[in-house]
């Protein structure tokens, strides 16, 4: 072994599943101390490029070396043995559990837990303070806000004592303040010598924060470059293989009639805790109300109640002139019916039916439309028409309307979702976490739908904690925090600062005088 | 050699420590003595029935033994299309030419038993243990408990019945868990008509010092000194003169009410209950046995009620 | 004082009724925790009951038979492991099939072996497990109370009763406060973690398995070379759906399984004298009724206060690596 | 998209006929030859048991009248138990549900038996069918709305069931004249037609109501997945969470999916009660809904695969009592083991030889261009 030896060298890796080639002929080099970022559009195969890299998944061929050493990596213990650690898309930790049984699972240090746990507690302690990194470790993890799940995996990782420390898309699901936090654990790991491979759709954290990048497309390795010497442009034509707009251009808002006025909304939980308080807003035709917000401060449970799934405790809701608080009609199913569409926030979870095929997700939540349905039966033929019509448009990949919903990309699914309820031409459009996961070139195509859509009138309400979203696409924007609302504002008037600041409690008239909660 | 026997059992099978398997008991015996093998089948499902009785007739058997009260559809059917074979069918009754019906006077024997139960309580109480709950083992309990309150009007009889499935014949823990309770409750001598689950009774008897009375065949030797006595039903002995009679020309069809005159109940005495089985009881049951065939006794039949 | 006895007599018979039930229990709470659904877990007992009866007899110690009945359960449990875990096949299949095979082989071996009717001798003596008496039961007995409650129901059992009580701490001790207890219960939430964690799942539901047969294995015994004498066929006559049930009714977790077994075990000691007896108002319940009372009150039980259970969230998929 | 698929360079994809014919063929030669270990243990000869067993079942006319009224029973409890998946609820009731329908269909022809045939055979369908719906209301009332878990409660139901039947036939519908826990014979107007009646064939149990399985199994497929009903259930099924977000309630779907499982286990009640037995008996449902769980199972909780995994049991069944009745060492509980084996390689262990004839496949078949389609 050579001390110039890349810490991670890839070689010629390949990796099928059944049909589809996720990664061909890969070759990558990781320098030893960088952070290495790894860009692409959605079902590039990055995912399952690190996942072989991590022995979760064997590679049909191809090789793997560390510091110089060519690897046989069988499973997750011969790539934790190379010092290799993960931090998933979608996390692999047990909710069930405390954050000290999630990280000491697999290396307890004995048969009894209480031989372990306390010297674990302690090196945790250690960790969490050299890195910056505090969690609780007695709170259970299924309590835990994203952002604070994300650090137990990064601990866990560290905890096995990882050079190389993978991140998949770990920003899909932070805040602005979080995801610059998470950065600069990044930084200190490299200055500790670790070296990170971060994948990511957002080309602006590659260029904050990487020194290399390579760049996937289809399977395949497409450019590795140092990150000083590219552009965010550069690499988005790079990923998408055409050249994209980085910045929504859209004409200013001319709003019209209120559509969806709320007023007093609160909504106690089944624990009796307050997590929408007095809630006023209007939803207009013709005009994008974005809700900005960290994570967990009521903007789900404001879209759930608005599309039906939760019943308000108390306020009042009017859809075009009608009051929903109490009536018959206010279920998921009728709210479709009168012209409300729902984007979930959770593809996985709310939107999709992973087992089902594509068209058949199609018809989610629109099944007993007239269209899809002929006399008794489902009409298959105008569901699979519509879905491969969704399917064009929106370039969902593999164009299959055949293929189950797991088989496609999250980007992917996310497309699907979107085609769906867009697709039906409602009124009012709740969208949630619009572009969680998604590339570039999507992106832009889900941007431009969604202002089409308000050109054509419709009303739509974003919710995302993607300040930058948020303030590309709302025409105006409200800000929530703690289950409440705590300013409103024009987008033209929003900074990056501004909007901050309230999502961490501080209202807009009383800035200095307490911050809520 | 051409004589061609068949038997059916019911549901339960040849070995189910009861009925079936005294008929078993009698149609092994009637091989080992003539040398004549025969055909069998153990009925598993409902629809079997019927399917085996017609078998065996189509296969050629002179005489089918059919098994158990369920089986009379089955040999209604089957004697009817089949007029020139025999049928036997126990434990219930099918009047047709060529069906030979034969019923146990079950509460007569078990009135006897109970005549010896109650002598032998000490505490005035005894116990009754059923198997699944139907009407032939509320018969014997009914019988049983007009024995003991002969003996002793004053006698108190807990009876249980283990469940309302098949599952109850097969089922010794549940049984020893009944006996248990019994015993728990006074009872100091347990009548069990409850196949395997009986099994489970007369250990029980015997692991606490208690007495036991078996059922169907002779259970004596199972576990002698708690064993007071059993109740024999001569299915054996039915089964065997039915096929030895079918063999020598003198089988009769109709119906045979096998009772204490005709020997067709009774109970055990030999040397495993020897010393727990007194003389005293012997004579009462003897007496009680006699008044019942002359018919100063009456044992009311559950299902006559 | 008359209440008091039959209650403490009522608590003994529930204490016996149920050692079968907690034990096999607990031996589903393993499988099942590390999220291979068990409902294997009668045919095991019924083939743990077979060889102990059978061992017992040849070899006349009760104890090599246990290990037999151990043996046999822990061997179907591989095979269930094999058929689930391995060739990821269905595991509710599975456990039917080996229930099956198990109610057809057991009484077939049984005749081949003793020709007596697919059962095995009674057993008697050292073949069987004896009640114990405990010290100075007998001389406590005149105490008022509690003497007696310790001559009755703590004393005078035999030694698998004892085991199934440790068997209910050392267990949640193994669940809660070991380093297999903690894999298993993670491997049953969420696999992908363990997998991820560099523990094979595989290697680590075999393990569950294995102690699942190892606890079915001694309820299986108990059946048969304690509780009874002997083997019958179909003597587990649907304990193991039954423990299944209360390890369900039980969310899973020890101590309130324990609690379930002893409620479906007590119910089961009071139907025996309710049978026949005259109620004031109602007056005499048809048998029928009382003989399903257990089951009437488990659901309305279940109704009324056990509320959602949570079962582990993997529980009944097989383990797929590639999504 | 033809260039795309090509490029992605599809490996082989395994054809229907090694899938759906040739795995599970292989896999019942396993469970024969296992079997067959067992059945020379004992003292047999297994090429002589398998010929009997085949013969038995398909045989002559008369067996193939009997495999197929077995395969009636199962083909309604294997749907009834797949139907119940497909709202991702597992019913292990359907013995119990069975055993309420018969009890329906039998009141029917008790009581109602001087309603001319047709009406009588509708009323009859239509008790089955409620009253084994009645019975799956409640447990999947309590897990729709309670959270109880189904698995216990329809076992509690199924205990509860045979309670119920044993009382009623102990104390209420006991003919008057027998002595065994049965009712009165139904007269004869209230009958199913048997197939016998109205074909060129021998006697056998095989009634009118294998046609009205087979119909329901061609209705099973049209509900599941033609009808929006159909989809509600499987989204219910799939994901409960989504489903609630597209407006479909899981706790009405629960109740509609179990009610129907319930009514097709009760309409065992119509072929047992109605078709056969002609009159109301113990031991009837005779374990067809637990069979049911494996015959869904291993027939993917389609209806063609439950009609042929409902052969293979109704199969198993006639040819094991042949079986049983042909080789004298081969006793009742010789064919449970047979049946057991065979829930075992071809369902437990149906992945087991998978790979192993996907990779010889791979290796034999020739290697062609995937075409787009
Ligand atoms: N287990 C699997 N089975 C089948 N196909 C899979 C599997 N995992 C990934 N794929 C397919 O492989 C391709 C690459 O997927 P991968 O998840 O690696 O993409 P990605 O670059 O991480 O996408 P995203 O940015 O959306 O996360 C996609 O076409 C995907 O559908
Ligand atoms: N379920 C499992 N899957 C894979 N490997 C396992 C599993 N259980 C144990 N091992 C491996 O077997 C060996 C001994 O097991 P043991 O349970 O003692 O783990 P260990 O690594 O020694 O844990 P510790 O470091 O906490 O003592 C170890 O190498 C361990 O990694
Ligand atoms: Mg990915
Ligand atoms: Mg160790």
């Amino acid at each position: 072994m050579s001390e110039q030896a890349p810490a991670l060298e890839l070689r010629r890796v390949n990796k099928s599943f059944g049909p589809v080639h996720a990664n061909r002929d890969i070759s990558l080099s990781v320098d030893r101390g960088s952070i290495h970022g790894i860009v692409g559009e959605n079902g590039a195969g990055k995912s399952t490029l690190m996942s072989i890299v991590y022995g979760f998944y064997e590679a049909d061929s191809g090789e793997i070396f560390v510091k110089g050493d060519r690897c046989d990596i069988e499973n997750p213990q011969s790539s934790i043995k190379a010092g290799i650690g993960m931090v998933h898309q979608h996390f692999m930790l047990v909710d069930t559990f405390t954050v000290l049984e999630n990280i000491i699972l697999g290396v307890e240090g004995g048969f009894r837990l209480a031989d372990g746990m306390t010297a674990a507690r302690k090196e945790l302690i250690r960790l969490e303070k050299e890195y910056a990194l505090e969690v609780n470790v007695d709170a259970i993890v299924g309590d835990l806000p994203v952002g604070l799940r994300q650090r137990v995996e990064i601990l866990k990782a560290l905890y096995r004592g990882a050079e190389i420390l993978i991140l998949d898309e770990p920003t899909g699901v932070l805040t602005p303040q979080e995801a610059d936090h998470l950065f600069r654990i990044l930084d200190t790991l490299r200055e500790q010598g670790k070296t990170v491979i971060l994948i990511t759709h957002k080309l602006r954290e590659i260029m904050a924060i990487t020194d290399n990048v390579s760049v996937m497309r289809r399977g395949e390795m497409v450019a590795h470059l140092k990150t000083s010497e590219t552009s965010q442009a550069a690499l988005a034509e790079l990923m998408v293989g055409r050249s994209v707009l980085l910045q929504v251009e859209k004409e200013p808002a001319a709003p019209k009639d209120t559509l969806v006025s709320i007023h007093g909304l609160n909504y106690l939980d089944a624990d009796d805790v307050p997590r929408l308080k007095d809630i006023n807003l209007d939803i207009r035709a013709g005009e994008i109300l974005g809700i900005a917000g960290v994570s967990g401060n009521g903007q789900s449970e404001l879209l759930e109640v608005l599309g039906g799934i939760l019943t308000p405790t108390s306020g009042s809701i009017r859809f075009k002139d009608q009051e929903l608080v109490g009536s018959k009609a206010f279920t998921a199913r009728n709210l479709r019916k009168i012209g409300l569409g729902h984007v979930p926030e959770d593809r996985h979870r709310a939107g999709l039916v992973l087992s089902f095929s594509a068209n058949e997700c199609a018809i989610l939540g629109y099944h007993d439309k007239p269209e899809f349905n002929k006399g008794l039966r489902l009409d298959r033929r105008a569901i699979v028409e519509t879905c491969e019509a969704y399917i064009k448009k929106y370039d969902v990949r593999p164009p299959d309307p055949y293929l189950t919903a797991s088989g496609f990309s999250g980007g992917n699914q996310q497309k699907l979702v979107l085609a769906r309820e867009m697709e039906q031409n409602p009124d009012v459009l709740l969208v949630g976490q619009p572009t969680r996961g998604v590339d570039i070139g999507a992106i832009e195509f889900i941007h431009n739908q969604l202002i089409k859509m308000r050109d054509a009138g419709k009303a739509i309400l974003v919710v995302s904690v993607e300040i930058e979203e948020v303030m590309s696409i709302a025409d105006r924007i409200a800000v929530m925090f703690d289950g409440e609302i705590v300013g409103e504002i024009a987008a033209s008037e929003a900074t990056e600062t501004r909007l901050g600041l309230m999502m961490a409690g501080v209202r807009e008239n009383a800035r200095n005088k307490k911050a809520a909660g | 050699a051409d004589f061609n026997p068949a038997i059916v059992f019911d549901m339960g099978g040849k070995f189910d420590k009861s009925f079936n398997e005294a008929a078993y008991n009698g149609i092994e015996k009637f091989k080992k003595e003539t040398g004549i093998d025969y055909m069998e089948f153990e009925v598993t499902q409902v629809s079997q029935r019927e399917q085996a009785t017609q078998r065996m007739a189509k296969k050629g058997a002179d005489i089918v033994i059919a098994m158990g009260f369920a089986q009379a559809a089955a040999v209604e059917k089957a004697a009817k299309a089949n007029p020139d074979t025999k049928f036997t069918l126990i434990d219930m009754v099918v009047d047709l030419p060529n069906v030979q019906s034969i019923v146990f006077r079950e509460e007569q024997g078990s009135f006897l038993v109970g005549v010896a139960a109650a002598m032998a309580s000490k505490s005035g109480k005894v116990g009754f243990i059923g198997g699944m709950d139907i009407p032939l083992i509320r018969k014997f309990a009914l019988g049983y408990k007009e024995g003991v309150l002969y003996a002793n009007p004053k006698a108190e009889v807990i009876e249980n019945m283990t469940g309302t499935t098949p599952a109850a014949w097969n089922d010794p823990t549940k049984g020893s868990e009944l006996a248990k309770s019994q015993f728990d409750r006074g009872a100091d001598v347990v009548f069990a008509a409850a196949g395997g689950t009986g099994l489970g009774v007369l250990q029980t008897a015997a692991d606490e010092k208690k007495l036991a009375i078996g059922v169907d065949s002779n259970q004596d030797y199972l576990h002698p000194g708690t064993m007071l006595t059993s109740m024999l039903k001569r299915v054996d002995v039915a089964v065997y003169n039915a096929l030895m009679s079918a063999k020598d020309g003198t089988w009769k069809p109709g119906i045979q009410v096998l009772g204490l005159k005709e020997d067709g109940v009774g109970f055990s005495v030999d040397e495993w209950n020897k010393g727990v089985l007194t003389d005293d009881m012997i004579a009462a049951m003897e007496k009680a046995k006699a008044d019942i065939i002359e018919g100063k006794i009456k044992v009311t039949n559950y299902m006559d009620q | 004082m008359e209440t008091f006895h039959i209650i403490v007599l009522l608590l003994d018979a529930t204490f016996r009724v149920a050692t079968p039930l907690v034990l096999a229990a607990l031996a589903g709470m393993f499988s099942e925790r590390s999220g291979v659904v068990d409902i294997g877990l009668e045919g095991k007992m019924l083939g743990a009951a077979f060889a102990a009866a059978a061992v017992a007899a040849l070899s006349g110690s009760a104890w090599v038979g246990l290990g037999a009945g151990i043996i046999t359960s822990i061997a179907l449990s591989m095979l269930h492991a094999y058929a689930c875990v391995t060739h990821k096949g269905n595991q509710v299949v599975s456990g039917m099939a080996i229930n099956i095979v198990v109610a057809g082989l057991a009484p077939t071996l049984g005749y081949a072996w003793f020709r007596m009717g697919g059962q095995t001798p009674p057993l008697s003596g050292d073949a069987r497990f004896r009640s114990l008496t405990l010290p100075f039961a007998e001389t406590m007995r005149d105490v008022p109370i509690v003497g007696y409650i310790y001559a009755e129901l703590i004393s005078g059992h035999n030694i698998i009763v004892y085991m199934a009580a440790a068997a209910v701490p050392i267990c949640a001790w193994i669940l809660y406060k070991t380093r297999f207890g903690l894999r298993v219960r993670a491997v049953g939430e969420n696999p992908h973690a363990v997998d991820t964690a560099g523990i094979t799942v595989d290697l680590l539901r075999y393990k569950a398995l294995a102690v699942t047969g190892l606890l079915c294995g001694i309820a299986g015994s108990y059946l048969s070379t304690a509780h009874g004498a002997g083997f019958i066929r179909d003597m587990t006559a649907g304990k193991g759906y039954l423990a299944l049930a209360a390890l369900i009714f039980g969310k899973w977790r020890p101590v309130p399984t324990l609690f379930a077994c002893l409620l479906f075990a007590f119910t089961d000691a009071v139907q025996a004298r309710l049978q026949g007896v005259e109620l004031p108002v109602v007056g005499v319940i048809p048998v029928q009724f009382i003989q399903a009372l257990p089951y009437i009150l488990t659901v309305l039980l279940l109704a009324g206060f056990v509320g959602k259970a949570n079962p582990p969230k993997a529980i009944g998929e097989p383990y797929i690596k590639e999504r | 998209m033809t260039q795309e698929k090509v490029r992605f360079g599809a490996p082989l994809k395994i054809p229907g006929w090694v899938n759906y014919a040739l795995i599970p063929l292989v896999n019942l030669v396993a469970a024969f030859v296992l079997s067959g270990i067992v059945i020379l243990i004992v003292g047999d000869d297994p090429l002589e048991a398998l010929k009997v067993l085949l013969y038995g079942a398909f045989g002559y006319p008369e067996a193939i009248g009997y495999t197929l009224y077995y395969t009636t029973n199962f083909i309604f409890t294997g749907l009834a138990v797949a139907i119940a998946f497909h709202c991702g609820l597992f019913n292990i009731g359907a013995e119990g549900q069975a055993a309420l329908g018969g009890i329906g269909v039998g009141l029917i022809c008790l009581y109602l038996d001087g309603l001319p045939f047709w009406m009588i055979i509708p009323l009859a369908i239509i008790a089955a069918a409620v009253f084994g719906a009645a019975w799956a209301y409640i447990p999947a009332y309590l897990q729709a709305k309670r959270g109880s878990h189904i698995v216990i409660t329809t076992i509690m139901f199924n205990f509860i069931a045979a309670s119920l039947l044993t009382y009623l036939l102990v104390e209420v519908v006991i003919d008057p004249n027998g002595q065994s826990p049965e009712s009165r014979r139904f007269i004869e107007t209230t009958w199913l037609p048997y197939f016998h009646d109205f074909l060129a064939m021998p006697e056998t149990p095989l009634n009118l109501s294998f046609i009205y399985a087979l119909a329901l199994s061609a209705g099973f497929y049209f509900l599941v997945w033609q009808t929006r009903w159909g989809y509600e259930i499987r989204v219910v099924g799939q994901n409960e969470t989504a489903a609630r977000y597209a407006g479909i309630s899981p706790a009405k779907n629960i109740i509609l999916a179990m009610m129907i499982s319930g009514a097709l286990a009760g309409f065992v009640g119509i072929n047992e009660i109605q078709g056969v037995q002609h009159r109301l008996i113990l031991d009837f449902t005779g374990g067809y809904g637990f069979v049911g769980i494996a015959v869904a199972l291993m027939g993917r909780n389609h209806p063609i695969g439950i009609f042929l995994a409902a052969l293979l049991f109704g199969a198993l069944y006639q040819g094991g009592s042949e079986l049983a009745f042909e080789m004298k060492s081969i006793n009742k509980e010789m064919v449970i083991v047979i049946q057991g084996l065979i829930i075992l390689f071809s369902g437990a262990l149906e992945h087991m030889f998978r790979p192993k004839i996907e990779a010889a496949y791979r290796r034999i078949a020739p290697r062609r261009p995937v075409e787009a389609s």
